[in-house]
């Protein structure tokens, strides 16, 4: 007890449990309710709103940022602070995956050996916040710039074959939903697995809520360091195989347009940035609303201007609502 | 029990430069010179050179001295660079307007000041995380300075994302040199040593490194934690407003991109300056400025050299690890 | 008071350091030579191949001609693009190619280089003083436009679903007049779209913003089908082309480009029926023209609008048939080399 | 100096030979928290020049009872007298300003912070120049040179007061954290588990600390779980169980024995 008071006072990053305490089927049913509220609030403006089409359409909205989501979560779960470099390992996947097609790599080995080189990324992170001990946040901001400006370098111009399994993946429908949808739905389920029952799942959220004691208790932090980074890039270039099913011309610079949402989905989700709390069925619930905000707001005749506005504001109120239910249970106890 | 010694444990290696990492950075300048020296020759030391180091450090100056106080009260605001830009905005669209000059500017850095308090409820009413708020408001108000932009009444470029307003009085002030030192630099130099002696020597100063340094203890020492976190969110955003009418006196117009990733690229130079942007109660204005300047400097040898501007980010990102790194072996704050 | 010696100290090395080092000495290039200065455009994609990588046409030229050379990048930043304005004065440049994506910052930009009175050439965006080379925004747009118009008319008897206008707003005029001039070019083909199946939207000239914003706009409208699209650069109408082949294999689309970044080389999306081509990338073989002149002295009168141009490029529009012969931007230019007589619309635009 | 023994003349159930009037008293107060009742009708009295231990097991309502005292939490009921008049605290602040000085477990003290800043945290002194004084400039000066005096008053030893408090021991942390009460709470000082975490020596460190506080005529109370410290140092013990204060006994006059025996409930108050 006293050891986590510590902690916290010590970090300006409280962790907050959010919505309703301790658990965290509270935090999935704001979230759920939340999220219907806005599809019911589309559907009574438009009833065309509750279509296939715009199911697909949301669907589609959330597969990019849904594997991403997940491996920031993963990070932030971990104490890593956050992994701003994601962008990087998205866009070099993407890249070599469409290099490797072009070759003429049957489709396993380029799956396996695009994303597994995109684990250097993280191998990369690691190495500076483990070894050279630099703030995470300092070490992924700094790859982030520099491992931008490489691809740069590297790829100016990667086009995906429309013919290819690729492009084809990326239009594809898998069980009546988009076949890109699924691997976030896999990934959410298996994280929440592995988070929940298995033993390295607890020893991450060991090592997040707790670094001290855990390291007391004989977890290797470094170890959980390498691997976190190196399986959040790893689940980073997995959404890079489907930036590049998405995009056929893939642009380096593109990567960062989802450094923001998918930081925001994660905090929506309730995972504390101080590390150690977080589930991944309300990431997958915060995605999916977060996703739907565009499509709603088409349906609500705004311009897609408006859409970071609003994405902004409902983050911003998600996060107060519930700061100020956990402040008051807190104060009552 | 044994808690209160277990972080001491983690970190065995304790701070031995508290005045920040000056030094370091000092290194990394001469550094820096030593190459330019090498790659540009002497005409990297001339006034020419250091007057377009100085006139494009003085904004960010402006805005990271401002902004400090956030990071030295444990409350970071990510939402500055899109405050410029939101700012900017305001300011350019009323101008257009034809309203008074003195009057759209206080329009828009009150436009600022308001989505600031915003942030302090969330943050200190609402006690919410200042990260997850201000992330939000980032967002937010760089959607919100693209719809404001949407509204000038410039007819002069009908579809610019930015609306173009170029106003003579405005831009000879921030234009304005004395010798190679502009004006802007020298005010917001002057800004950064008055604020040096606030951290350093005020009461208030004291307060709000005792707020960021230690929220508790701050507390249960009788001081006003709350209102100081908020005053230190109104002062960033605040500082960003001015910013950004400044930026469309330099610019003659406001644009959409204006402030995109400033709040990084500011934040990454002043976490080289000793700053901390997940604690509060360590930096000092002084390394804040050197860690500027150490960034605008490299950025200038870049420039200079004409190098493939795609290396540029890529010599970016390694120096602000290297001049971290370095900063850890002189005894600097090590992770975990 | 160990903390503070040390920051004053600092600064007190720093004020020497300021004092002392300073001297009149500039960074430009040796008196007497001609310094050309490019200022390219910022991000690859939207804006060519005089995005990031440099100007290998420009490049070449000066150093035939034994000129100076340098070369600034704008970002598609209007505070890059000022700061570079800046950047050239001090560089003493004899002469500047702008190419800036952010014209708000133009009339502040232009004010600069005319204090130092430094000649500049503006490629594709006009400015008051500056030296207009490129296409006329406008016509290019209208090319475009004309040639979706036809197969719209061919395959829908002039009656789309839907028209999808996908925007760049941030690249201000040349926005306007690409995106707008398009409807205009459709509209001459088939006058009878109504305004009301004309969706505006933003794509930032980039597949992946282009494509989940039309693809809400897709799912707000079910019943829409035959889908036309038109925007600012190929990106951003092959971005809603795949938006619609995702949502399903009953829609059908019709999609016509501007800049040709996508159309030529292989792997060309089947629904980007054609695209206007510019050749940008060698847009600088036409600067020396001007820059001879002004290099000799004698610089030619101020033509500074598209309307009024010192340099007018031909827009090229091209089929996606036409377009398979014609290779990928760093082909081409490898190939101007070799043909240092000719145009690339000479060389490649099909008769 | 007087030796501390010989102060020692009063006792709760006796008027005072010196008839003096108790620097802080309770009477009878209660706080609960919802449904939880911390604290049914506690009471005590404190005096100058003693130390009175306040022990009893998790959840016999001593922390909050310090709470009350230091004025961090009011009392549903009962009530509070400081130096014999009544007095109700709605902030911290104000018991502060009365001279009551509480030391928190986790000590209190700013990491980022020097040693001299720690101790004058909220009430730096402003520099005696009327211009400095006007833009609240401090003085460093001062303050160290005080902070140096109450530091060798009560004996202790720290390396360097403008170093960041961050490097010190536990012990130095805790005695710098006792100095600065010393030094602003000229009535009372409240320690919560000074010796918690602390290894032998520096708990010696400590308690002679505590020691020297009393001799300097101050109340202290404090709480803590080892008994051999409490027999120490304690002239009196209030024993706490279930919320209640059941009993307060003259540490010279108990033992060990009696003491845990009331704790657990094994002896009847």
């Amino acid at each position: 007890m006293s050891i986590n008071s510590n902690e916290q006072r010590r970090s300006p990053l409280y962790p907050r449990r959010i919505f309703f305490g301790t658990g965290d089927s509270g935090n999935i049913l704001a979230l759920l309710i939340l999220w219907f509220t806005l599809i019911g609030a589309s559907a009574i403006n438009n009833s065309l709103f509750l279509s296939k089409t715009t199911f697909n359409a949301v669907v589609f909205n959330m597969c990019i940022l849904g594997v991403l989501a997940i491996g920031q979560a993963l990070i932030v779960l971990s104490g890593g602070i956050l992994d701003l470099s994601l962008a990087v390992p998205l866009i070099l996947t993407g890249c070599l995956s469409v290099i490797f097609y072009d070759r003429g790599w049957s489709t396993l080995p380029l799956l396996i050996f695009s994303v597994l080189i995109s684990g250097i990324v993280g191998l990369i992170n690691a190495f500076f916040i483990v070894v050279l001990k630099i703030n995470p946040l300092i070490v992924t901001l700094g790859t982030g710039f520099a491992g931008g400006g490489l691809l740069l370098i590297l790829f100016d111009r990667a086009m995906v074959n429309p013919e290819s399994w690729i492009a084809n993946f990326g239009i594809s429908y898998s069980l009546g939903v988009p076949s890109a949808w699924w691997p976030m739905v896999l990934f959410t389920i298996f994280m929440h697995i592995l988070i929940k029952y298995s033993r390295p799942g607890r020893r991450v959220v060991a090592v997040g809520g707790n670094p001290v004691a855990a390291k007391v208790s004989g977890i290797s932090l470094k170890r959980y360091r390498f691997a976190t980074f190196f399986f959040a890039s790893i689940i980073a270039g997995v959404a890079g195989v489907i930036f590049a099913a998405f995009t056929p011309e893939i642009r380096p610079s593109s990567g960062t347009l989802y450094t923001l949402p998918m930081i925001a989905a994660v905090v929506l989700a309730g995972f504390s940035l101080a590390g150690g709390s977080g589930n991944f069925l309300a990431l997958f619930i915060s995605v999916g609303f977060l996703s739907t905000v565009p499509t709603a707001l088409v349906f609500f005749g705004l311009e897609s201007l408006w859409e970071p506005f609003f994405q902004g504001v409902i983050l911003i109120v998600a996060v107060s609502l519930d700061a100020l239910r956990t402040k008051k249970t807190v104060t009552k106890g | 029990m044994t808690a209160t010694l277990a972080p001491q444990q983690l970190s065995k290696k304790r701070t031995k430069n508290a005045g920040g990492p000056s030094v370091t950075i000092l290194a990394g300048i001469v550094i820096i010179s030593l190459v330019s020296l090498q790659g540009v020759g002497f005409a990297a030391f001339s006034t020419d050179n250091l007057f377009l180091i100085l006139n494009y450090l003085a904004l960010p100056l402006l805005i990271g001295m401002f902004a400090s106080f956030s990071l030295l009260a444990g409350v970071v605001d990510l939402s500055i660079g899109s405050m410029v830009g939101l700012s900017a905005a305001v300011f350019a669209v009323l101008a257009t307007y034809e309203l008074n000059l003195w009057l759209c500017a206080f329009l828009a850095v009150l436009t600022c000041l308001f989505f600031g308090c915003l942030n302090g409820i969330a943050i200190v009413g609402f006690n919410a995380n200042p990260i997850a708020v201000t992330l939000g408001m980032l967002v937010a108000l760089r959607g919100l300075a693209r719809v404001v932009n949407k509204y000038d009444n410039s007819a002069t470029l009908s579809s610019t994302d930015g609306t173009v307003i170029f106003i003579d009085g405005l831009n000879t002030f921030t234009e304005a040199s004395f010798s190679f030192l502009p004006w802007l630099f020298v005010i917001a130099l002057a800004f950064t040593l008055v604020l040096q002696l606030i951290i350093s020597k005020t009461r208030y100063g004291r307060h709000i490194k005792a707020v960021g340094g230690d929220l508790t203890a701050a507390v249960r020492a009788g001081l006003p934690a709350s209102r100081i976190k908020f005053t230190s969110l109104l002062i960033s955003s605040g500082g960003a407003g001015i910013a950004g009418v400044l930026f469309v006196g330099k610019m003659g117009s406001s644009s959409s991109t204006l402030g995109t990733g400033m709040e990084f690229t500011v934040y990454a130079a002043l976490m080289i300056g000793g700053y901390s942007i997940l604690r509060g109660g360590v930096g000092n204005p002084i390394g804040g400025f050197l860690g500027l300047f150490v960034i605008a400097y490299f950025s200038n040898y870049i420039d200079n050299m004409g190098f493939d501007t795609r290396f540029a980010d890529v010599f970016l990102g390694t120096l602000l690890l290297v001049i971290v790194y370095l900063d850890i072996r002189r005894g600097g704050e090590e992770f975990e | 008071m160990q903390k503070k010696s040390k920051s004053w100290s600092v600064i007190a090395l720093l004020s020497v350091v300021a004092l002392v080092l300073p001297t009149t000495q500039s960074i430009a290039a040796p008196k007497g030579k001609f310094k050309l200065c490019v200022a390219l455009g910022g991000i690859a994609g939207i804006l060519g191949t005089l995005g990031t990588e440099g100007d290998p046409v420009a490049k070449a030229g000066a150093k035939k001609r034994g000129w100076a050379y340098y070369e600034v990048n704008n970002k598609l930043d209007a505070q890059t693009a000022v700061k570079n304005a800046d950047l050239l004065v001090r560089q003493k440049c004899s002469a500047v190619i702008m190419f800036n994506g952010r014209p708000e910052v133009n009339p502040t930009i232009a004010k600069k280089l005319a204090k130092a009175k430094i000649p500049v050439i503006t490629y594709d965006i006009g400015q008051p003083g500056w030296y207009f080379l490129g296409i006329d925004n406008l016509a290019a747009g209208e090319a475009g436009g004309e040639a979706l118009g036809k197969l719209v008319k061919e395959k829908w008897n002039c009656q789309p679903d839907l028209v999808l206008q996908s925007q760049a707003s941030g690249a201000g005029i040349v926005d306007a007049m690409r995106t707008g001039g398009m409807i205009t070019g459709m509209k001459k083909i088939c006058p009878d779209i109504p305004a009301s199946k004309i969706k505006i939207f933003e794509g930032n000239g980039e597949i992946a913003v282009a494509q989940p914003a039309a693809r809400d706009i897709l799912a707000a409208n079910p019943t829409a089908k035959k889908i036309a699209v038109v925007g600012i650069n190929d990106a951003g109408v092959v971005g809603p082309a795949l938006a619609a082949r995702q949502l399903g294999s009953d829609y059908d689309v019709l999609a016509w480009g501007q800049d040709g970044n996508l159309i030529a080389g292989d792997n060309v999306n089947p629904d980007l029926k054609g695209s206007v081509l510019y050749f940008l990338e060698g847009y600088s073989a036409y600067a020396f023209e001007v820059l001879d002149q002004i290099a000799k002295g004698t610089p030619p009168k101020m033509q500074d609008k598209a309307t009024n141009p010192a340099v007018l490029v031909k827009p090229c529009p091209v089929s996606a048939a036409q377009a398979k012969n014609i290779p990928i931007d760093k082909v081409r230019v490898a190939n101007l080399a070799k043909n240092p007589s000719k145009t690339l619309y000479a060389l490649y635009c099909p008769k | 100096m007087a030796s501390p023994n010989t102060s020692i003349d009063s006792n709760e159930n006796l008027p005072s030979s010196l008839s003096r009037v108790p620097v802080m008293e309770a009477i009878n107060v209660s706080k609960s928290f919802g449904a939880v009742n911390a604290l049914i009708e506690a009471s005590t009295s404190l005096y100058s020049g003693e130390v009175k231990a306040i022990v009893g097991d998790n959840g016999a309502g001593k922390s909050t009872f310090l709470k009350i005292l230091s004025g961090l939490i009011q009392p549903d009921t009962g009530e509070m007298r400081f130096e014999g008049n009544p007095v109700k605290f709605e902030a911290p602040i104000q018991a502060l300003n009365l001279g009551i000085q509480t030391v928190y477990q986790d000590l209190a003290l700013i990491d980022t912070m020097t040693a001299t800043q720690n101790v004058f945290v909220g009430r730096e002194k402003l520099s005696p120049n009327p211009l400095l004084r006007a833009f609240r400039i401090v003085d460093d000066k001062e303050m160290t040179a005080n902070a140096m005096g109450v530091l060798s008053e009560l004996g202790i030893k720290i390396p360097s007061l403008k170093e960041t408090v961050r490097k010190m021991s536990g012990g130095q942390r805790q005695c710098l954290a006792i100095a600065r009460a010393m030094l602003f709470g000229h009535k009372l000082i409240i320690l919560d588990e000074p010796t918690a975490a602390l290894g032998v020596h520096e708990s010696a460190q400590v308690l002679t600390v505590i020691n020297k506080v009393r001799e300097k005529g101050l109340a202290v109370v404090l709480v803590s779980h080892n008994m051999q410290h409490v027999f120490e140092i304690s002239d009196s013990v209030l024993v706490m169980r279930l919320g209640k204060s059941i009993a307060t006994k003259r540490t010279e006059d108990s033992s060990t024995q009696e003491i845990v025996g009331l704790i657990t409930g094994a002896i009847a108050p």
